[in-house]
């Protein structure tokens, strides 16, 4: 192991105990303790947005310019791909 | 109410929108003829421009704007904020109007720049999104938005600095950069989970209300400096940058240095807002975490660009360590604000550091810009990048010697120019917090100076070398480009009050008080 | 309870993730780090809106008991995340086709050393 | 490589329309059922690529151009920006939902809490328009990619 990958190792090892440390203070998986958002959107999805899919009424109408990013994401992968792989003579 | 005020109520969202709109549409428009297809993203990017300039009046009249997206903003009832809402308050449309710049002038240049390139109506949707990605990132006020702007920004650049897949070299520089944002995004998203997780709101207003810094908060903002950081380009994470901002395009670089400022504001943003009422609280204050990485990002970035013989990984080094006086002048500022036994009131010079280094951020993004587009001109009349076998071009193009002239006065910070003015606010005012950091910056922009000196020399002074005898001017629309970027240098190197006061002024106010970020939620609407 | 079994694992796929991209010499396999790193944010992230014998939130024929309905909002963020993540997944291969057909190798130490 | 054996090209003939059909459905019933654009979408892409592998690139290419491709994406991406855009002349602000309660073909009230087809506002307007750019966007990725590694003897140095 030369002294680069002990340094790295034990960066990783680091890393590897704050998060392992972070998992427990974390609320307890099941009963989140702060709802204001959600319930909110569960309550009256169906009505304000006539969808019955709450995660599509989130991603459509509440959040939807985060899908307007997403499709921009998608939009330029695809220009990138494009234009890594053309013709280079004209 | 007429067509004016519907447009100027909806401006907000219009300003990203419009780039955006202008992608999907190059792809249709280019099958059209190429010169009607550059026309129109040069008008997408002035009407995107004009925009800016409307909002940027509207906000410095009536401070912070807020737009909600999906509906009007009533919808806050019990102070959760369930909408994206746009939050631009005077720096957001500070480094709004630096991207718009930058990037206005890169679609000038490269009209010229990629004359009898293929593949130019994919690199100009691929420009108008980074655009799009930039303004974003800076006027969202919504954090997972945030995340999915600085996706848009990092995936685009990286694509454009591929652009010539045909050198090992750019796809390289390509891929160690999507690597290296892809990295610092996922944990930028897993630090937004974890707030979160806690708070249940993605609202950075909503957010700096509710946070009370808990262990995971602490986690939280640890990753986020260090993301935005890498991203920003600071040294032990500046590795990418060279790399970068050396193999891609010229007019990529100029858009480039604004993708790196945007992560920069990122820092600031979580520092003084997110996280404003809060970072009194740890001991050691991070301003002097800001002011030591400000500091070993100046010296190692003046360090490397001495030994360096490519004309553009140099003037990359050269940025590199002008990032470091923006770090400093607001580590300085946050030394002073975040610990309450000195109030800013008996400290001054905190508020001057902060001015020096916004106001630096747009000087240091227009003159890093002339340089990369002289750089540009060089590589587009010679074919050739490296310092040993170039040599008195002065003679045949002359436009870009007065030009680089003018760069290299305004990066070293010269009185004429605009990089004097902001430097000068930082060198006094880190004097007066330890003077020893004031000696390091002024000595680190000499040594730009001379580096920059180095390369007028080698490049466009010197014998006649007898394979550039043909070289001719580089065309009307790259000068055109560096000639808008030239003036705006002189006007702020002439006039930097008139900038300071009704610009730098108002965003170090909203930098400094976190609490009128906030008024629109506590103040109750 | 299973109390924070999730969370943990989230933790332990992210330190796999790190291990892959920082000691592995392929390509291939650091673009594989990235994924796993990918999948453990986005498993951290639709884990944050589970409720204890939820029920999906899809108003069809709701089931008449009165258990709470999961969060929708962090199903829409990781939704967002994972076409981010094939977005970023096809640029980074399309990279790699390049890389290996200029330098006939995967290896990434080939690469750098561009400071003389 | 002339395409997989005939058995493969037989099956992909046979499941190619029932995946097909399965994410129209999937598009469609976005706000309704768990599904939507992306995943739709995701589904009628791994379709066409199902063909792509089994016949190779030169039966695609001669049907789908690369073009074309593009200019369907372009499409999706525009009429969702559009659809946002009507969110401001409408509505009351950019993305709002202005369809919703209107009585017009996608505006329906939904009854006693029980939404249907035709009372999802813009929602499956936007669905379709994501779901035409996702086909579009991921097919063209597969289809470029593709058509680079056939044509491999072309040297583009």
């Amino acid at each position: 192991m030369n002294k680069r990958n002990l340094i790295a190792f034990a960066f990783l090892t680091v890393v590897g105990v704050f998060l392992i440390f972070s998992t427990f203070m974390m609320h307890p998986f099941g009963d989140p303790n702060e709802q204001a958002m959600d319930q909110y959107i569960i309550d009256n999805t169906v009505d304000e947005t006539g969808a019955n899919n709450g995660v599509t009424a989130v991603v459509f109408d509440y959040r939807g310019f985060d899908t307007l990013g997403e499709a921009t994401v998608l939009f330029t992968a695809v220009a990138g791909v494009i234009l890594v792989f053309r013709r280079l003579k004209k | 109410m007429n067509f004016i005020d519907l447009i100027m109520s909806h401006a907000p969202a219009l300003l990203v929108v419009i780039p955006l709109l202008g992608a999907f549409l190059t792809p249709l428009i280019s099958k059209i003829n190429d010169k009607v297809r550059n026309i129109f993203v040069i008008g997408i990017l002035g009407v995107t421009a004009v925009f800016v300039l409307l909002v940027a009046q509207q906000v410095l009249d009536t401070g912070t704007i807020t737009y909600v997206f999906g509906s009007s903003l009533q919808t806050v009832q019990n102070n959760t904020v369930i909408r994206i809402l746009f939050e631009i308050d005077a720096l957001s449309i500070f480094m709004a109007l630096v991207s718009i710049i930058l990037a206005f002038v890169a679609s000038i240049y490269s009209w010229g720049f990629l004359e009898k390139e293929t593949g130019q109506d994919k690199y100009y949707t691929l420009l108008l999104l980074m655009t799009a990605g930039m303004l974003g990132m800076v006027l969202t006020g919504d954090l997972f938005n945030f995340f999915v702007f600085i996706e848009i920004t990092s995936i685009a650049s990286a694509a454009l600095i591929a652009f010539w897949t045909n050198k090992a070299k750019a796809v390289e520089a390509g891929f160690k950069y999507i690597f290296i944002s892809t990295i610092g995004a996922l944990f930028i998203l897993f630090a937004i989970a974890l707030l979160y997780g806690q708070y249940n709101a993605l609202n950075i207003a909503k957010l700096a209300d509710s946070i009370t810094f808990t262990y995971l908060d602490k986690i939280a903002l640890i990753i986020f400096i260090s993301a935005l950081a890498m991203k920003g380009g600071i040294v032990p994470m500046h590795m990418w940058l060279p790399d970068a901002y050396g193999r891609a395009p010229a007019p990529i670089s100029l858009v480039l240095v604004g993708a790196t400022q945007a992560s920069i504001y990122g820092v600031f943003r979580v520092l003084f807002t997110l996280y404003g009422n809060v970072i009194h609280l740890p001991k050691i204050s991070f301003g002097w975490i800001l002011v030591l990485l400000g500091l070993i990002t100046m010296i190692v970035g003046v360090i490397m660009a001495m030994i360096q013989t490519d004309f553009k990984r140099l003037i990359a080094y050269g940025a590199v360590a002008e990032l470091g006086y923006i770090f400093l002048g607001v580590g300085t500022g946050l030394t002073i604000i975040a610990n309450p036994d000195i109030g800013i009131s008996s400290a001054p010079f905190a508020v001057e550091a902060m001015k020096g280094s916004i106001f630096h951020i747009i000087n240091d993004a227009l003159d890093v810009g002339l340089l990369f587009m002289v750089a540009g001109a060089v590589y587009y009349a010679t074919k050739e990048t490296s310092l040993n076998n170039l040599g008195g071009l002065a003679r045949n193009m002359k436009y870009t010697t007065i030009f680089f002239i003018i760069g290299l006065l305004a990066i070293s910070g010269i009185p004429p120019m605009n990089g004097f003015a902001s430097k000068l606010l930082i060198y006094e005012s880190t004097y007066q917090l330890n003077p020893i950091i004031s000696i390091i910056a002024i000595l680190s922009s000499i040594m730009l100076l001379a580096v920059f000196v180095k390369i007028f020399q080698s490049v466009f002074l010197g014998p006649k070398l007898k394979k550039f005898d043909d070289v001719k001017e580089v065309p009307k629309s790259m000068l055109i480009a560096m000639g808008i970027i030239a003036s705006i240098i002189i006007f702020f190197g002439l006039f930097p009050d008139l900038i300071i006061t009704n610009l730098v002024e108002p965003a170090v106010n909203a930098l400094i008080h976190p609490e009128n970020y906030l008024q629109w939620l506590t103040g109750g609407l | 309870m299973i109390a924070n079994i999730p969370y943990v694992a989230v933790a332990v796929l992210i330190i796999i993730g790190l291990y892959t991209v920082i000691f592995r010499k392929n390509l291939i396999k650091m673009l594989i780090g990235i994924t796993i790193i990918q999948s453990g944010v986005n498993l951290f992230l639709v884990s944050l809106g589970y409720r204890e014998g939820g029920i999906a939130p899809i108003f069809t024929s709701v089931p008449n008991t009165d258990s709470a309905m999961m969060y929708p909002v962090p199903q829409a963020l990781t939704l967002t995340s994972i076409v981010i993540g094939v977005a970023v997944l096809a640029l980074m291969l399309s990279f790699i086709v390049h890389m290996y057909r200029h330098t006939k190798s995967l290896d990434v130490r080939q690469f750098g050393g561009d400071d003389q | 490589m002339k395409g997989m054996s005939t058995i493969v090209k037989t099956t992909a003939n046979i499941s190619f329309p029932f995946i097909l059909i399965y994410g129209l459905y999937l598009i469609a019933h976005g706000h309704l059922t768990p599904g939507g654009g992306f995943q739709g979408g995701a589904v009628v892409a791994s379709g066409l690529v199902l063909m792509l592998v089994a016949y190779n690139t030169e039966w695609i290419s001669k049907r789908i151009k690369e073009s074309h491709l593009s200019i369907f994406e372009s499409l999706g991406a525009l009429s969702f920006v559009i659809l946002a855009f009507l969110g401001i002349i409408f509505g009351t602000a950019f993305f709002s939902n202005f369809l919703v309660g209107t009585e017009t073909l996608f505006g329906g009230i939904p009854l006693n809490g029980a939404a249907d087809i035709n009372t999802g506002g813009i929602i499956p307007l936007m669905n379709f328009a994501v779901g035409l750019k996702v086909i579009a966007g991921l097919f063209a990725i597969v289809y470029i990619m593709a058509h680079f590694i056939s044509k491999k003897e072309e040297k583009i140095a």
